[in-house]
């Protein structure tokens, strides 16, 4: 047997399997297709201190192994969550984050001190990087100073695993991770959707109705490894990689690079089934190459 | 029926005509009824183009040899590939998926209308309804008579009426304009699938006429299970709603076209 | 017929479709292809002052609909091309660019003087977005300061076509655009690679010699579109766009969003013919759509 | 001859073994010899994960059917998908890349060593050299007896020796480890491809022996003829060369393994 247990700040994960926030609903979803339990945890989707419309459709296009969307973070807010979604999820045996939104940092403070008062829950992965919205998200998590600002807020009044979820479109994210670092986060997590756009040559005309939106898919992986393999070498706090991972071997160049554990998005759409067959796949490499603890892997990469 | 991913072997591809076939899987698991307005999501192997996987109605099924089809229609380069796979090739596919219409009440008078790929749930639903009522019209349109597909079969189901844009069969125009909507309140209610400016014609005139009305959106997919959130439409009462979970059928009433 | 010239500073291009720097050797190696008189133009492999090796191998990994390279400008100097190569090109019917490079500021400047002296170079591509070099390279390329220095500096040396390639790898590429303008540039070309990283899971090694490297093809093209959209809307000069253009409908985007002219580069590995097959589609597409004049496309996007 | 890209129909696809097929294309504009050394570049149609083209040394060929053939070992997905084309599919092929190895001079002593799928060019390099010398020996080494493939092959145009490492066919051992190693000095002339700490180490040997050795490198491609500077290898007198077009075939003594 080998032991594929890892922690982020003092919450134990059965294996370093996450799901990303925006792909996985609120978990229930895939009761049909997967056991819920076999998940190191989860991590749903984008919430904000009031209810969201999000943005007009079009919302999604296709891209060359990938897709843009622009969701804009839908959701019926951090009120409706704790009261109606999260007593349907809290008993699965998993880890909980809710993935936190705000325009404000007096939104991300209020939201983060309502989902404090949830008990069960393993965190928060704080969205610094949402390319969708117009106000906030991404604005917070592309300079030092802002990153900085929101997080230190949010920590003063969080007291669980406050994991920070950062954004790609950034000259130097090693920079912006220590600010984080230095702010309290205890876990960081990368990356959040690259800008992008499509464009439909025969309408001519944007596919999105927002015209830009958030590149996700194996087309962004080598620039996600990149990231983390660079933060991984910037900070101390343990690293959730996330971008583009299809498989387990995807999964396992990401802990190599330094992540303790990832997050399965876009995969999720092709095979409902593909966070189960991960946990299976590392166990089998883990196997394979004898290896008995999944700590040999990460950050594993030999120079 | 619980949702599953499966890999389900192709029992027959039918090309229907230029653009359009027919695709039998093997479900030897299906054990339930299909429900009318829903659909499968295919994953299009080895495409080089096509990421996502690719929505289609059910057209029909059958519990006895196990096996449900779709119709196809080459629109771009995944329903194109799709087409080329031959009988006995595994396809992944997500299985069933969306809500049902709902059902007339017994002998009411019904009209279903499909335009172009729209076409494939008025089967499934014709059937569903046949021990209801007696009294199912449809009107199919298309382009030209050689765009008109399984027309045999649709006969067996229903009263059949037909339009095409050029007149080469049927009444000539859009399905609007066929004379059935020249008493439209004689239905107690519609069912339609086809292009959105379609859906909303029909769905206008039955809500003047206020004939229940009943629409199928084919909006673009990420997932198809209620989890991207990208196939949403907007709607009167409740905002943007999923396609795929919420719908793809809804009120002609609730939709903000 | 339709008109498919266009201009880029005083350089009349007879059709809008380039081969980018790095993918397209000095143009004579495709001789046994295509008739390079068919193209609007060339830019030729990386060039800098003194010659280079480059890096190690491995310099190339493949990864989802693209390629991470690290070939690290290997060439044989600017003296060695003046002398050598560009008489074997210079009476070709199209349009030859020199991509030029450099670890100082110094360096591009004499570069630049020597390139001033030869006759028929239509002009330079100054490449302040290399990833794949330690000095310099990119780094002039990623803050607004850093691009203006070597631009002007460049500027004052060479008097024909200055185009400029600005690298993806920036929180934001429109203001990095506005000073490159401001410095002087005729023309702003990109985007360059994306930095990225290859891992060999079996192997527990990165894949390149160098670790990180650029990401170029379809997997980039959601990126590379957004940044051309967003630099027309920040700057007057012509642009140049790039990034995973495989065929004329991907051509057609980058025009449509508001580049002048393209440049095919990865492709060219798939298909050495597609550049003319490019400007054949473009043709076809503007006859299919009624248009007379490639100039109706150019920045056509109906928002 | 000049390179060019072209769509070519298999003319066969016959497994040799488990993981390794013989590829014959139909070439009807094969005009001209293609030389010994030189590969094609083949592009992988239909594949989901290879995007570039991926490159194979021609084993034969033959100017009055007007095809050619590659021998191709299932390393990975690219190999694997090319593998499993039917006869009469067309694929792209860029051909015929790169430099020739150097024919010996007249009645000179020849050995030629093939390791894995390096065996391949051995095969054209026998026949190309048939008309210049009758003492062609060939080495061929592989894991065990099921790896060796084309012996009968091999047998017409050489003398054949094999090793495998389980001693299950031949000597056993390495190549390098055959007993025509004991009277090296033998050979005028050795040319070799397969696995890179195989030619290096015959290649040192050539060298301590001052027998002249060639080489035939396989380093990953970006392009095959030139342009993108991602296959050099680097070498003691003129730094990185490019092995798609300053190779494959490199001398033994500029390599710098
Ligand atoms: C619930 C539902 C039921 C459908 N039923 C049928 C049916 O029975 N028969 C049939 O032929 N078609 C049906 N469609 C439409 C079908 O899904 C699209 O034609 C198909 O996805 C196009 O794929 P493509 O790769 O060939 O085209 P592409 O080249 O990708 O695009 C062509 C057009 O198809 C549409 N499209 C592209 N991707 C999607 C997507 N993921 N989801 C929805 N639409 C998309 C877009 O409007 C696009 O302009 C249905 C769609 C939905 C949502
Ligand atoms: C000049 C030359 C001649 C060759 N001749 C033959 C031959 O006759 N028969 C034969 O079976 N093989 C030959 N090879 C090797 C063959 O190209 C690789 O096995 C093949 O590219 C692997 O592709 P894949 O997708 O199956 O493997 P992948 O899964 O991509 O990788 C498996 C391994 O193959 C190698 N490889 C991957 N991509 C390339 C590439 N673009 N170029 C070179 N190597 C690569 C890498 O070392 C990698 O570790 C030759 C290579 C070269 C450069
Ligand atoms: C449809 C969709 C919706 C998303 N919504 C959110 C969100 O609400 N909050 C968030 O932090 N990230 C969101 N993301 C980003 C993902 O969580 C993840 O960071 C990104 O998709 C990269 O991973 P992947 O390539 O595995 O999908 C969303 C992504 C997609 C595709
Ligand atoms: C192998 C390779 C070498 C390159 N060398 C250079 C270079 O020397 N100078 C430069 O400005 N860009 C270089 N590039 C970047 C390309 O010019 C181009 O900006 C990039 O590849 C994106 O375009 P594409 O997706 O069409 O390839 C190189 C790209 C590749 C793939
Ligand atoms: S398609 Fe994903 S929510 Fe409907
Ligand atoms: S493979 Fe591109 S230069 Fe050799």
């Amino acid at each position: 047997m080998v032991n594929l247990k890892v922690k982020i700040n003092d919450i134990e994960l059965k294996n370093p399997v996450l799901t990303a926030s925006g792909t996985f609903g609120y978990g229930y979803e895939f009761s049909d297709f997967i056991d819920l339990n076999r998940l190191g945890g989860f991590v749903v989707k984008g919430t904000t201190l009031h209810p969201r419309q999000g943005n007009a459709y079009p919302r999604m296009a296709e891209t060359p192994s990938g897709m843009l969307n622009a969701v804009g973070l839908q959701n019926k807010g951090v009120d409706y969550f704790i009261e109606h979604i999260y007593p349907k999820i809290k008993d699965v045996d998993s880890k909980v984050f809710v993935n936190l939104s705000g325009s404000t940092v007096e939104d991300y403070i209020i939201g983060a001190e309502k989902l404090n008062e949830v008990k069960g829950l393993a965190g928060i992965e704080l969205n610094i990087s949402c390319p969708n919205v117009k106000e906030g998200g991404m604005a917070f998590g592309v300079t030092c100073p802002g990153a900085e600002a929101v997080v230190k807020a949010v920590r003063e009044v969080y007291d669980s695993t406050l994991m920070v979820k950062l954004s790609p479109n950034v000259t130097d994210v090693a920079e912006i991770a220590r600010a984080v670092e230095g702010a309290g986060a205890d876990s960081i997590s990368l990356i959040n959707t690259l800008l992008g756009m499509a464009v439909d040559a025969e309408k001519r005309k944007p596919i999105l109705s927002t015209v830009t939106g958030g590149l996700s898919g194996p087309a962004v992986k080598p620039v996600a490894l990149r990231m983390v393999w660079q933060v991984a070498n910037a900070v101390k706090v343990p690293i959730v990689g996330m971008g583009g991972i299809m498989n387990a071997t995807d999964a396992i160049e990401f802990l190599l690079a330094g992540a303790t554990a990832v997050q399965l998005g876009t995969a999720n759409f092709i095979d409902p089934e593909v966070t189960v067959k991960v946990v299976e796949g590392i166990e089998e490499y883990m196997n394979r190459h004898n290896i008995s603890d999944i700590h040999d892997i990460i950050g594993g990469l030999q120079l | 029926m619980n949702k599953t991913v499966q890999e389900l072997a192709i029992k027959e591809n039918v090309q229907l005509n230029e653009d359009t076939n027919l695709l039998i899987f093997e479900a030897p698991d299906l054990k339930e009824d299909l429900l009318p307005g829903q659909f499968a999501n295919v994953l299009v192997k080895d495409s080089t183009t096509t990421f996502l996987r690719r929505p289609f109605s059910i057209y029909d099924f059958d519990k006895k040899t196990g096996s449900f089809s779709l119709i196809i229609k080459k629109v771009g380069d995944g329903t194109r590939k799709l087409c080329q796979f031959n009988a006995g090739e595994k396809l992944s596919v997500i299985y069933p998926l969306g809500k049902s219409f709902s059902l007339p009440n017994r002998d009411e008078k019904v009209l279903l209308i499909g335009g172009g790929s729209g076409i494939a749930p008025m089967m499934i639903m014709a059937k569903a309804i046949a021990h209801l009522t007696s009294e199912i019209h449809i009107l199919l349109g298309a382009r030209a008579a050689k765009d008109h597909i399984e027309l045999e079969k649709f006969e067996k189901v229903g009263k059949l009426h037909l339009t095409t844009e050029d007149g080469s069969l049927g009444e000539k125009g859009f399905v609007i304009h066929h004379s059935l909507f020249n008493d439209i309140k004689s239905f107690d209610r519609i069912y339609t699938c086809g292009p959105n400016p379609m859906m909303k014609a029909i769905g206008d005139i039955a809500i003047e006429n206020d004939v229940p009305c009943e629409v199928s959106l084919e909006n673009m997919m990420g997932c198809g299970f209620g989890v991207c959130l990208c196939c949403v439409t907007d709607t009167h009462d409740k905002g943007h709603q999923c396609v795929c979970t919420d719908g793809p059928v809804f009120n002609a009433k609730e939709v903000k076209w």
